[in-house]
């Protein structure tokens, strides 16, 4: 793991919705071919933090900056329910700027989705949709995948493949951070997790061979500490 | 005298001009006073 | 001085300078009323001309300076600039139902119907309407920041528009022969009426100077008050 | 960078343009909008006192105008399903890039809604249109520019307040009187066969219009899409 160089820095951080700061003073790094979980309840600023990296928020305070490409899945699909599978990657092919080398197609072959790929995906099933969404956020190679509760509504079958795709990119170098409440089936995947309580990152730290249980255990100390 | 007998728009003319005004200001005045208070 | 401190010291310099101008008009309307001569031609019907001009100019003023403001907060992102352009849209639409009254009780006995679209009771018209979803826009927007960079977009299309839309209906007017025989101005006024038409327009400035002034603190009291609400800040 | 500009612009009016040809409910409510307020608008005065010739300018912006104003909203409304707009914001689309899609997006909508509403204003109005066809469809073309631009710009704001099929009205009329009188002022002398020189101080002012407004609009876009 390249120590010096994070894929995305991150530097006192806020951000806050009319009055009121949702994400307060928070400073991580995310480094290549590493996953990062970020836990918390809801509203604790997790969606928010994760959308402020994309660069969807603006960060009324504080940096971030990102060596290279970022690629995000969200709880929306970002597509269009009219438009089939292919027809949506193709739309983004070009938005990307990329040479349509078919790239699309093997995306939706590797996620599973081939026998539906010329379907509407107002008919897609939420697992599918969840995938279809993975593919287009592979489309451009990014070098940092921000994942927000990837694994939510998905059957046993998709989770494997979302699972194996996670692998796949960390193999590859991408820098992961990885917002969920599936714990038992993430923890294994994850070198760090972040603690996120009301807006503020109350721990960044090595996971230290804490199972699911140990991380909701050490979460419930972190809330009780912050109160 | 030569002149149209027309005052009558006049009058309600400077009237409602004037009400317009003073409801506002005061209504301005009292929205303000609320926050004096505290 | 705490930002709620200096608001209400704003309110209170903008209630007096409101006061003056209020009195001011009351001068007004005693000199227009007895002091000034009734035009022979148009009878006492033509003295609403020194209220409903002054008005309407006062309007017109209010829409511009949030159309400027607008373009300030734009560039500047000073949400100064957004609280200021809000409240003169407030005052600008207040003082604009004066002018749409009075305007048609001018309209009526010197020019025989209660609209004519004569080209500035028209454009006045339609600049009232755009402010008027001004208003309405802001109203619907709860986020402030979004609120503020919307209506700042809005202020300064509007800003750009009046003027097409005064040629616009300029150029509709003067090619239907105008119906009616007097035209509003009549010849250059003497003397005595200037001066009265001259101190209510300075009065209305005034006027509009103090309510602005008084609603940008009420924004400002508002806008304190929801900060307090929302808790605690950032270290 | 004005490559990639292209592309995406196209690519993003090609989406539009897709999904409306695919769910067609704004097309045919547009449509239906259109030939009701002709039909309303031929049946509803005295024939022998009003004349063919006073009331067919009027009714046809009516009708274009009010048909367009229905068709506006739906090119920010795809965005907001499914949050798509996200998506869009990830890529490196431009802001510049993303009006002229959608308003070469709505352009063409609207040129289709015309072009349909046009021979049923002939069919119901009947005046002497055919050799005056280049210059009239020139107007109406002059006009569409105009409004649409601004109704876009506007329309991208409308969309994210609760009621933005209200919304939209209420801000777009006034921006309407220039173009619109322009147009129908332009229309009547057009169908009176008057000289062309009796239609340039109206044309002036239409494209001016267009040129201010379309530049305005596009610069004040970005101020838009920033969260």
């Amino acid at each position: 793991m390249a120590a010096s160089e994070a894929a995305v820095r991150v530097h006192d951080v806020s951000r806050r919705f009319g009055h009121r700061w949702v994400v307060r003073n928070v400073s991580m790094e995310v480094f290549p071919g590493e996953a990062v979980l970020l836990v918390g309840g809801n509203g604790a600023g997790k969606t928010t933090l994760l959308r402020v990296l994309a660069g969807l928020l603006r960060a009324n305070r504080g940096t971030v900056d990102h060596r290279g490409m970022v690629g995000m899945v969200a709880h929306h699909t970002m597509m269009y329910d009219a438009l089939t599978a292919r027809e949506n990657l193709t739309f983004y092919t070009r938005l990307h700027g990329l040479p349509r080398d078919g790239r699309g197609d093997r995306l939706i072959e590797r996620l599973g989705l081939a026998h539906a790929a010329d379907q509407r995906i107002a008919t897609f099933s939420r697992g599918m949709l969840q995938r279809l969404a993975i593919a287009r956020s592979l489309l451009h190679d990014p070098d940092v995948l921000l994942f927000d509760e990837p694994l939510t509504g998905l059957d046993d079958a998709a989770s494997r493949i979302v699972l194996d795709v996670i692998r796949e990119l960390k193999a590859r170098g991408a820098a992961l951070l990885i917002a969920t409440h599936q714990l038992v089936e993430l923890v294994g995947e994850t070198a760090r997790v972040g603690y996120m309580v009301s807006g503020r990152l109350a721990a960044l730290e090595p996971i230290g061979g804490r199972d699911a249980g140990g991380v909701v255990s050490r979460y419930k100390e972190l809330v009780t500490d912050g109160r | 005298m030569g002149y149209p007998e027309n005052s009558g728009y006049m009058v309600a003319a400077y009237t409602i001009a004037a009400v317009v005004v003073l409801v506002y200001s005061v209504t301005l005045y009292f929205r303000v006073r609320r926050y004096r208070d505290r | 001085m705490t930002r709620r401190e200096r608001a209400l010291q704003t309110a209170r310099r903008g209630g007096l300078v409101t006061v003056i101008a209020l009195v001011g008009l009351a001068v007004v309307y005693v000199r227009a009323i007895a002091f000034t001569p009734i035009e022979r031609t148009q009878g006492p019907a033509q003295k609403i001309f020194y209220v409903h001009a002054p008005i309407a100019w006062a309007t017109m003023l209010a829409f511009a300076v949030t159309g400027l403001l607008s373009l300030l907060y734009l560039t500047m992102r000073d949400r100064k600039f957004d609280l200021m352009a809000a409240a003169s849209a407030e005052v600008g639409t207040a003082l604009g139902i004066a002018m749409l009254t009075t305007g048609p009780l001018w309209a009526k006995p010197i020019w025989g119907t209660f609209w004519t679209w004569d080209a500035r009771l028209t454009s006045t018209l339609f600049t009232f309407l755009l402010f008027v979803g001004y208003l309405v826009l802001r109203g619907a927007l709860s986020d402030f920041e979004v609120r503020a960079r919307f209506s700042a977009v809005l202020g300064v299309m509007a800003l750009v528009l009046v003027p097409f839309i005064h040629v616009t209906v300029y150029w509709f007017r003067t090619l239907h022969p105008d119906p009616v025989v007097m035209k509003p101005e009549g010849p250059s006024l003497p003397a005595v009426m200037l001066t009265t038409l001259l101190t209510s327009l300075i009065v209305c400035t005034v006027l509009y100077i103090g309510l602005v002034m008084q609603r940008y603190a009420l924004a400002v009291l508002e806008d304190v008050r929801e900060e307090e609400e929302a808790g605690d800040g950032i270290s | 960078m004005a490559g990639n500009l292209l592309t995406a612009t196209a690519a993003i009016a090609r989406k539009d343009l897709k999904v409306e040809w695919r769910t067609k409910t704004a097309f045919m409510s547009s449509l239906v909008f259109a030939v009701l307020v002709l039909a309303v608008l031929y049946f509803a005065r005295d024939k022998t006192s009003v004349g063919d010739f006073d009331i067919a300018p009027g009714a046809l912006w009516v009708t274009f105008t009010f048909a367009g104003m229905l068709g506006l909203n739906r090119a920010f409304l795809l965005e907001r399903e499914n949050r798509a707009l996200d998506g869009l914001r990830l890529t490196p689309v431009t802001p510049t890039a993303l009006f002229l899609g959608k308003v070469i997006g709505n352009l063409i909508f609207l040129g289709v809604v015309e072009l349909v509403s046009l021979p049923l204003f002939i069919l119901f109005y009947d005046v002497p249109i055919w050799r005056q066809l280049p210059i009239l469809l020139a107007v109406v073309a002059l006009a569409t520019v105009g409004y649409v631009a601004v109704g876009t710009l506007l329309s991208a704001m409308v969309v994210r307040t609760r009621f933005s099929e209200v919304m939209l009205p209420v801000l777009l009329l006034p921006f309407l009187v220039p173009p619109i009188v322009s147009a129908v002022q332009l229309t009547w002398r057009i169908l009176a066969l008057r000289p062309l020189s009796e239609l340039t101080g109206w044309l002036s002012l239409l494209a001016a219009f267009d040129v201010i407004f379309f530049t305005l609009s596009l610069l004040l876009f970005e101020a838009i899409l920033i969260e």
